[in-house]
């Protein structure tokens, strides 16, 4: 058994779980954004594990590829959606 | 030789999780992001140290990213944005 | 004998980290932590990075590890300065 | 010994993350949940290290511990104190938005069941005996890649299609956040200190994106952990106050953010053209068109994380006058 896999792809479930509570419960929009931001953090965890083979195996390099792409998404995700809450805030200032 | 270099990384943590009490007890943002250097500081070291343990040389890449990116967070906390008018 | 001293370098480097990580823990004001964390995490870096530095067999490597160095000296320098200069001004503002 | 003391250390710092994460997550002040989300992208960067992932510890390096907590920062800044307008400083008895016990518990036992899931998901998963085809096929292929870093000749050649889109997605939400508004005020002219700072930090991070660059086709590093370094220089540029901080102006902006999907789908379909697939490099030329496209889009991402800064569309004149019109209209 792959004790550091295991552990590494375990804290992952328990991120992604922290992240949505956060994200259900939270009622500011910008704690929201970095609710939705941990639990990506936490599925990048569960695939980087998953990647993991041991050590001085080289790891499968199709996960990495997926979570640098997704934290590049995620990025862009959270600017657009931050920009989503400015404008929304201006609206309701406006009223 | 690695077994010095893992207990080292083994300190290494500690600071980390003494740092990390520093954060959640703040009390001022000030404290906050006095002990985030020192979290940074300590990251850089692990990553310096698990690129030899783990015989990674781009860990050192990692690790200098990581600095000059200190640089930018300090300026984030304290920049001061025109007051926004519209 | 360069295994000895890189040893003895890092493990200085850590014992300077845990020392600013206590004093930041324990001292009772902002300025006072801010000393002591930039001193001493600095020079736990800089020593941790001596001891690998002797360990590195391409000068490349000893350059980025300089830089590294560097790039965490003026880093800190400049947001221990920013930060104490910000909690002046919420004293001031309050 | 060693592995011992790994264990311990994998241990303390998972511990760590999810200390970070939680306390992140637990608290009403969103000033202190982004510094300590901040907190969490740096240890994240360390794991994904210890993960043998230097790829990904490069680009959370960047952006996780960097870029986004930057942006967040911002955005915290930039709002008048609370967001949420009950401001209760227990939010354990009642929650922010005035949420009944039994409804946080529910979600929390909604989130405990699927973390349950999930784990329970991977441990069967890693139980049965582990597929190594897709690895394989990877390395088995790698020499006629054009690169010898197996993560870029995943982007860049076997799955080009995917990051291709993946582009296409970053422009998409540029041109979302352009049709929001204009961009944020800018900042203050800086101290001397700071000043100081900006004056080596800016030229080593442009450096640092070439040599992240380059490297990518052997080593770790490619367009997206450059992109993300060149974006970072744009953004000390920024909050040290400066007015021009890299961007182009106009038509010529609109290249740079086009021109990693441009460059990208011209490659394509030059080779359609010349009878191969969709991105089906020649062996021969892959380095050189690998390399071609990722300068295309280090520039693009570069372009569009600096954007995504600035929260909308840069203050050039025209562009301006324009946005006001159209909020009178829409106020109208």
């Amino acid at each position: 058994m792959m004790t550091t896999q295991i552990l590494y792809a375990l804290t992952g479930c328990v991120i992604v779980a922290l992240g949505l509570r956060g994200a259900l419960l939270h009622a500011s929009l910008l704690q929201r954004i970095v609710a939705i931001n941990v639990m990506g953090a936490g599925v990048f965890m569960l695939l980087i594990a998953v990647a993991y083979r041991g050590p001085g195996l080289p790891p499968d390099p199709l996960p990495h590829a997926l979570v640098l792409t997704g934290i590049v998404v995620a990025v862009s995700a959270t600017a657009l959606a931050l920009a989503l809450a400015r404008r929304l805030h201006a609206e309701q200032d406006d009223d | 030789m690695p077994e010095l270099l893992s207990i080292t990384a083994l300190g290494l943590v500690f600071a980390l999780l003494l740092g990390l009490l520093r954060v959640l007890h703040g009390p001022g943002a000030g404290d906050r992001m006095l002990a985030i250097q020192l979290i940074g500081t300590a990251g850089v070291g692990m990553l310096l140290l698990l690129s030899v343990l783990l015989d990674q040389p781009a860990l050192i890449d990692v690790a200098l990213l990581l600095a000059l990116l200190a640089g930018v967070t300090a300026t984030a906390f304290t920049g001061q944005q025109k007051t926004d008018h519209d | 004998m360069i295994n000895i001293l890189s040893s003895i370098l890092i493990l200085a480097g850590v014992f300077f980290y845990l020392a600013g990580s206590i004093g930041l823990l324990r001292l009772p004001d902002l300025y006072s932590r801010l000393h002591a964390l930039t001193k001493a995490d600095n020079l736990g870096l800089g020593l941790l990075i001596a001891g690998l530095a002797l360990h590195s067999q391409d000068l490349f490597t000893v350059l980025k590890l300089l830089l590294i160095w560097l790039a965490v000296l003026a880093a800190s320098a400049t947001s221990a300065h920013l930060i104490a200069r910000q909690a002046r001004r919420q004293e001031t503002d309050s | 010994m060693k592995t011992m003391t790994l264990h311990v250390f994998d241990g303390l710092l998972l511990l760590s993350i999810v200390a970070l994460a939680w306390a992140s997550l637990a608290t009403t002040d969103v000033r202190r949940s982004v510094i300590l989300f901040m907190a969490f992208g740096l240890v994240l960067a360390v794991a994904w290290g210890r993960l043998l992932a230097p790829d990904v510890a490069l680009a959370e390096a960047a952006i996780g511990a960097g870029l986004s907590g930057a942006l967040l920062l911002a955005a915290v800044h930039r709002q008048p104190r609370p967001l949420s307008p009950v401001s209760s400083n227990d939010s354990r008895h009642q929650g922010p938005n005035g949420l009944s016990i039994v409804v946080r518990w529910a979600v929390t036992l909604l989130s405990a069941a699927l973390a349950g899931t999930l784990a329970w998901a991977l441990l069967h998963a890693f139980s049965s005996t582990p597929h190594n085809m897709l690895p394989q096929a990877i390395s088995g292929n790698l020499a006629a890649s054009g690169v010898s870093n197996p993560v870029t000749a995943v982007l860049l050649n076997f799955r080009a299609y995917d990051t291709l889109l993946e582009l296409a997605v970053l422009l998409t939400a540029v041109l979302g956040i352009f049709s929001l508004g204009q961009a944020t005020p800018g900042y203050q002219p800086a101290g001397p200190v700071f000043d100081g700072l900006v004056h080596w930090l800016v030229p080593v991070l442009i450096l640092m994106a070439g040599y992240l660059l380059w490297v990518g086709a052997h080593a770790p590093g490619g367009a997206f952990q450059a992109g993300a370094a060149l974006a970072a220089a744009g953004v000390v540029l920024r909050l040290a106050g400066r007015s021009r901080i890299g961007l182009p102006d106009g038509s010529a902006l609109r290249i740079v953010m086009a021109a990693g999907v441009g460059v990208f789908l011209l490659v394509g379909l030059s080779l359609l053209l010349l009878g191969r697939p969709f991105l089906g490099y020649p062996p021969a030329w892959a380095g050189a068109l690998i390399l071609l496209i990722e300068t295309a889009a280090m520039l693009s991402i570069a372009a569009t994380l600096l954007l995504a800064f600035l929260g909308g569309q840069p203050e050039s004149t025209g562009v301006k006058a324009a946005a006001k019109q159209q909020r009178e209209e829409i106020s109208l």
